[in-house]
């Protein structure tokens, strides 16, 4: 028998909402599915399950609010060893006032022992900043989660979500991203730097490149921000990762957080897996669904607890620049400001150009400017040969 | 196709798009980008959606065309029209 | 005057052979090396590895000695003190127990305590290891406990390869060496590349490479971990097999650099488990490549008890193949 | 047959000098002890000297020494300087050891000087390996092999003995029968206490010799190691001596009496050979005293050379444990 729970999508989750169950006692699952969808502080999220059996029970009714690590069903393995169980990973604060109210489940007793996890496994994990917690099942020895469990997860194939169409609680994402952006500035020494960058070439190159394509496979400037952002990063990796526990984590991959606004208030910066190695096909194609379905609410769990770094763009009716705040525990945030035309000195004549004001907030905890400017003055450089990005 | 049928498909798409908006609230020479907050993805997926219901091509250039809910319904008109043109 | 055991082809032989033209070529190429021991002499070798060699170098370099271990032992030391390049034959590492003292105390002690003034180039030979039914007393696998001694080098060739050339490399070595040579090996026929002149004797070798497990081995039991390997094939699990060759010093970039690409690991080892070889090596792991593993460290050892003289307890008293290819199954597809 | 030692003045002087040299540094010895300047433990030789200076008379530089972990006296009788001894008694980087020894393990591969061995009965194999090695390269030298008689009831005397005379190798077993193993009284110890004897059943040629007697000492062993040169054949002189200290420096003496070491002290090999000298007028009381202030510069210079020494940087601790040759 297999628990689900109610996963940590983020350093800041404590406790989430059953807004749905996708799936009823009896039905098949298996690693993968997403079988619940969850309403936390963030949006509506969809959540996986990395099992594989029947589901048996579901404990926690739509509508309720529990602490993360909360047993939310059961799933019988069928012939699969039981989990060794484990505690919740967020210490018990204050009962939310809906789990006072709400009858104590026995399913819930308190849960002692460890989950076992190899050290590669846990490394990993750490370099793909997935969450362990959203594995449920390991395949290892005794059980235990390893290295090959981490990478399905991080790898897992996402089948069309269903096309069901959730409220956001904008009010609920407000308070999260108030948590996140005070833990950030409280916390995080942040150092800013600002270069202006001349996208003439760039954007003659785009011009080019859209000029006899379909306008499905037309490509925005901000996936060469994008593209050259992470690029940039593999020459200033110390920009990437997570800063935690006092120690820096550089991270094995760039994984992107791109940001996108959601109308009426609201931001949110899921993961784009492996930004440096995409096409800038595929990351049009990676960055057009995650915004379809950020506006949807239908985000998956992994793809929030993944960033490495998150880049925003203003985009065309944006300020001219934008100076960020650092999203815990990442390290850094590149800021795209609006596309604006302007004089330039070219060679000693004063040409008009489309330039855009890029900046970086940073730890300074992990770099300092140095580091930042090298990693801007890289950015500007990429931008001047956008047929290699 | 009529203009004000032109004009209920793109209402439409911008649905599809931003479905938590209120289409009647669109007035004719607004900027579509304004009144219903699309940025610059929102505003390629439009043109992507239109283009892939009426088949008519839209050089990137002509983005600015499409900025309102009139200029985009007479573009989609005249490129209809001349579409239609060439293929007689 | 014996007839020599023949030889299959120049570079096809048995292991004994290839013990036994190792040592013929250290005694032609340096006058100073001898051979000091029991029953090396007149009845041939207790294995019939120096079958031969008193009618070819005459009784001053072959030479019998009463069963005395520490004394001859002892005179190893001694003569290798003095300008000598002895190679010493205790029959079995069992009776090594007897000249532990010289060994320990003086072999190994010497070269520091004096503050670098001796050096002992010694080698001791010995057989080790059980299998042939002898009972416990001539069955013990002690090349660990040799191995936890700072300023031995412990060789344990397990290949006609390495029972050729590694004496060379003990002899090159100012330093004591014991040579372990594994019972059960005597009679195996292989073969090595007829232009083969010397091995190196630093460096652990991967004998058979894989990505799913490494199995880490030495001596008696390389041959059962090859078995296992290739039992483990043909269930689609690709182990690799080290042969560390070398107890001490450790070569433990080979260790880690396999652990690293398998990240699971089965320490073999005919020692007793507790504070055995296996131990080290595991520790090793745990220091040195700790974060690289992806499945608890397992060994397979000899069961802690005398080694009995039944057959069948024998049997599963020392490591076994279907021992191994069980454990390894076990780690890569846990039931 | 034996051989008279010629006992001229200068030879006489020396003999004398070597056997105060030994006492006067262990007397420094257990002060510098008592200031904590010398740690672990310190087997005295005192009341033994005769023994090791008579027999270091009869050797050449050629031949080789194999001691105990008593052997200052050695050491010394051999012509170690001892400032590399003082020094090594206190742990110091010029010490001949470069202090990794200490008072048990001197060795001096120049005067090959095999070393101060701390297991009883550990060093009579080696002497057997040194005395094979120099007979195997055709070197006419001569192995003297120090041990105790407590070494008599190890394995090793029997094995050795058995082999020395098996092999004929030129060793002089030399057993310094102080009468005690630590505590252990030789007649609490023996079946059989006649050492001679039990050499004699490997067929070891040998006799007892009075080891506090030094001229007794020297001439027994110039005989011997003639013997030994000429017949190829291992030799054992046992020679009986007594310590007069605690076997080392924590140590009651619970098995013996005062009065027993007492009497012991009046036939001191120093004190029988000054007072020998002296009343044979074949040494003036300012000759001795001459020689006393000589040694006791000679030990304090030894003394100021280990005071002045550095100690091995602990970065070099694991240097030598294995060798990167074989020393020339």
């Amino acid at each position: 028998m297999n628990d689900f729970k109610m996963p940590a999508l983020g350093a800041d989750m404590e406790a989430g909402t059953l807004v749905e169950w996708l799936v009823k006692p009896g039905d098949r699952v298996k690693s993968g599915d997403v079988i619940a969808v969850v309403e936390t502080q963030k949006g509506a999220i969809e959540v996986e399950v990395f099992a594989e059996g029947v589901v048996s029970d579901i404990l926690i009714p739509v509508g309720e609010r529990v602490p993360v690590g909360t047993v939310l069903a059961q799933i019988d393995g069928a012939g699969v060893a039981p989990l060794p169980v484990e505690p919740a990973i967020v210490a018990p604060k204050p009962a939310p006032q809906a789990l006072a109210e709400a009858p104590p489940k026995p399913t819930v007793a308190p849960q002692v022992s460890r989950r076992k996890i190899t050290p590669a496994a846990r490394r990993r994990a750490v370099a793909l900043s997935l969450d362990l917690e959203t594995i449920v099942k390991g395949t290892g020895v005794e059980g235990s989660i390893r290295l090959a469990d981490v990478e399905a997860a991080a790898s897992v194939a996402r089948p069309a979500p269903p096309l069901t169409r959730r409220g956001l609680d904008l009010s609920q994402m407000r308070q999260a991203i108030a948590a996140a952006m005070s833990r950030s500035k409280r916390e995080i020494p942040h150092y800013y730097l600002a270069e202006t960058v001349d996208l003439h070439l760039s954007l003659t190159w785009l011009e080019a490149f859209n000029a006899d394509r379909p306008p499905i496979e037309r490509i925005l400037p901000a996936v060469l921000f994008l593209k050259a952002a992470a690029l940039a990063l593999r020459e200033q990796s110390k920009l990437n990762g997570a800063y935690e526990n006092g120690v820096f984590l550089p991270a094995a991959g760039i994984h992107v957080g791109w940001a996108i606004a959601l109308r009426g208030g609201g931001l949110i910066a899921p993961a784009i897996r492996d930004t440096d190695k995409k096409t800038l096909v595929e990351l049009m194609a990676a960055m057009r669904d995650l915004v379809e379905r950020a506006r949807r609410g239908n985000l998956r769990s992994s793809e929030l607890t993944s960033p490495t770094i998150t880049v925003t763009s203003v985009g065309d009716r944006g300020a001219e620049s934008v100076t960020g705040v650092i999203y815990p525990p990442q390290v850094a945030i590149v800021g795209f400001g609006r596309v604006a035309t302007r004089p330039w000195a070219v060679e000693g004549r004063v040409e008009s150009r489309p330039l855009v004001t890029v900046s970086l907030a940073a730890d300074h905890r992990v770099t300092d400017g140095h580091i930042g400017g090298l990693y801007l003055a890289a950015v500007a450089r990429l931008l001047q040969e956008p047929e290699k990005l | 196709m009529t203009d004000a049928e032109i004009r209920a498909l793109i209402l439409e798409l911008i649905c599809d798009i931003a479905p938590e908006l209120d289409p009647a609230s669109a007035r004719d020479q607004d900027d579509l980008r304004e009144i219903f907050d699309l940025d610059s993805m929102d505003f390629a997926n439009l043109i992507v959606a239109i283009h892939d219901r009426t088949k008519i091509a839209i050089p990137e250039a002509d983005y600015n065309k499409l900025f309102t809910l009139a200029g985009a319904t007479a573009y989609v008109r005249e490129a209809l029209a001349s579409s239609a043109a060439r293929t007689r | 005057m014996n007839a020599p055991e023949p030889t299959l082809t120049p570079n096809r032989m048995t292991y004994r052979e290839a013990s036994k033209q190792a040592l013929r070529e250290a005694l032609l190429s340096d006058p100073r090396v001898f051979l000091m021991g029991e029953d090396i002499g007149r009845y041939g070798g207790c294995y019939a590895v120096t079958k031969g060699l008193l009618e070819e170098f005459g009784e001053e370099r072959i030479r019998d000695t009463p069963l005395s271990e520490s004394a001859f032992v002892g005179a190893g030391v001694g003569t290798a003190m003095a300008g000598m390049r002895p190679i010493v034959e205790i029959m079995t590492v069992n009776f090594s127990l007897l000249a532990l003292d010289q060994i320990l105390n003086n072999a190994v002690t010497i070269p520091h305590m004096s503050g670098g003034q001796f050096a002992i180039p010694l080698v001791i030979r010995m057989a080790t290891g059980g299998g042939r039914r002898v009972a416990a007393q001539h069955s013990r696998s002690l090349e660990g406990w040799y191995a936890h001694i700072p300023g031995l080098r412990v060789l344990t060739p397990a290949t006609v390869e390495d029972a050729r050339f590694m004496l060379k490399g003990a002899l090159a070595d100012p330093n004591p060496v014991i040579i372990f040579e594994h019972v059960m090996l005597y009679n195996m026929e292989g073969d090595f590349p007829s232009d083969m002149k010397e091995v190196d004797i630093a460096r652990a070798k991967v004998r058979r490479a894989g990505r799913d497990v490494s199995l880490i081995t030495y001596g008696g039991s390389l041959f059962k971990a090859l078995q296992a390997a290739d039992a483990l094939s043909s269930e689609g699990i690709d182990a690799e097999v080290i042969d560390l060759r070398t107890l001490r010093p450790l070569d433990t970039k080979t260790i880690i650099d396999s652990v690293a690409r398998t990240r699971r690991c089965i320490i073999i080892d005919e020692g007793w488990r507790s504070g055995s070889i296996s131990a080290e090596v595991g520790m090793r792991i745990a220091e040195e490549a700790f974060f690289e593993l992806d499945a608890p460290l397992r060994r397979v050892c000899s069961r802690e008890a005398p080694i009995p003289y039944a057959a069948h307890l024998e049997d599963a008293c020392l490591p076994q193949a279907a021992t191994i290819v069980a454990v390894a199954r076990e780690l890569i597809r846990p039931s | 047959m034996t051989k008279k030692v010629h006992l001229d003045h200068a030879h006489l002087l020396h003999l004398l000098k070597a056997m105060i040299r030994i006492r006067h540094f262990e007397a420094k010895c257990v002060e510098l002890y008592q200031a904590q300047k010398i740690l672990g433990f310190l087997h005295l030789y005192d009341g033994e000297e005769a023994v090791s200076v008579g027999v270091m008379e009869a050797l050449t530089p050629e031949d080789a020494i194999i001691a105990t972990y008593r052997e200052h006296g050695q050491a010394l009788a051999r012509g170690v300087d001892p400032k590399c001894l003082m020094a090594e008694m206190m742990g110091k980087l010029n010490g001949c050891c470069r202090g990794r020894g200490g008072s048990m393990h001197f060795f001096d591969r120049k005067r090959r000087f095999y070393g101060g061995n701390a297991i009883v009965g550990g060093g009579l194999p080696l002497a057997l390996g040194v005395a094979l090695a120099d007979k195997m390269q055709r070197r006419s030298a001569v192995t003297a092999c120090f041990f105790g008689e407590g070494a008599v009831d190890e394995g090793e005397f029997h094995e050795t003995l058995n082999l020395a005379k098996l092999w004929r190798l030129p060793i002089l077993f030399v057993c310094e029968n102080n009468l005690y193993s630590m505590g252990m009284a030789v007649e609490r110890a023996e079946a059989d206490i006649d050492f001679v004897h039990k050499a004699s059943g490997y067929r070891v040629a040998g006799e007892k010799v009075d080891g506090m007697d030094v001229v007794a000492v020297e001439s027994a062993a110039r005989n011997a190691i003639d013997r030994i040169r000429r017949e190829n054949d291992p030799y054992f002189l046992e020679c009986r001596t007594y310590r007069f200290r605690a076997h080392s420096m924590f140590d009651a003496q619970l098995y013996r009496s005062k009065e027993e070491v007492e009497a012991w002290r009046k036939k001191g090999p120093i004190l029988r050979f000054q007072t020998w000298l002296e009343a044979n007028r074949l040494i003036k009381p300012e000759e001795i005293a001459a020689m006393e202030k000589e040694i006791d510069v000679e030990i304090a210079e030894a003394v100021a050379y280990a005071e002045a020494g550095g100690l091995e940087p602990i970065s070099e601790l694991e240097r030598f444990v294995t060798m990167d040759e074989v020393p020339a």
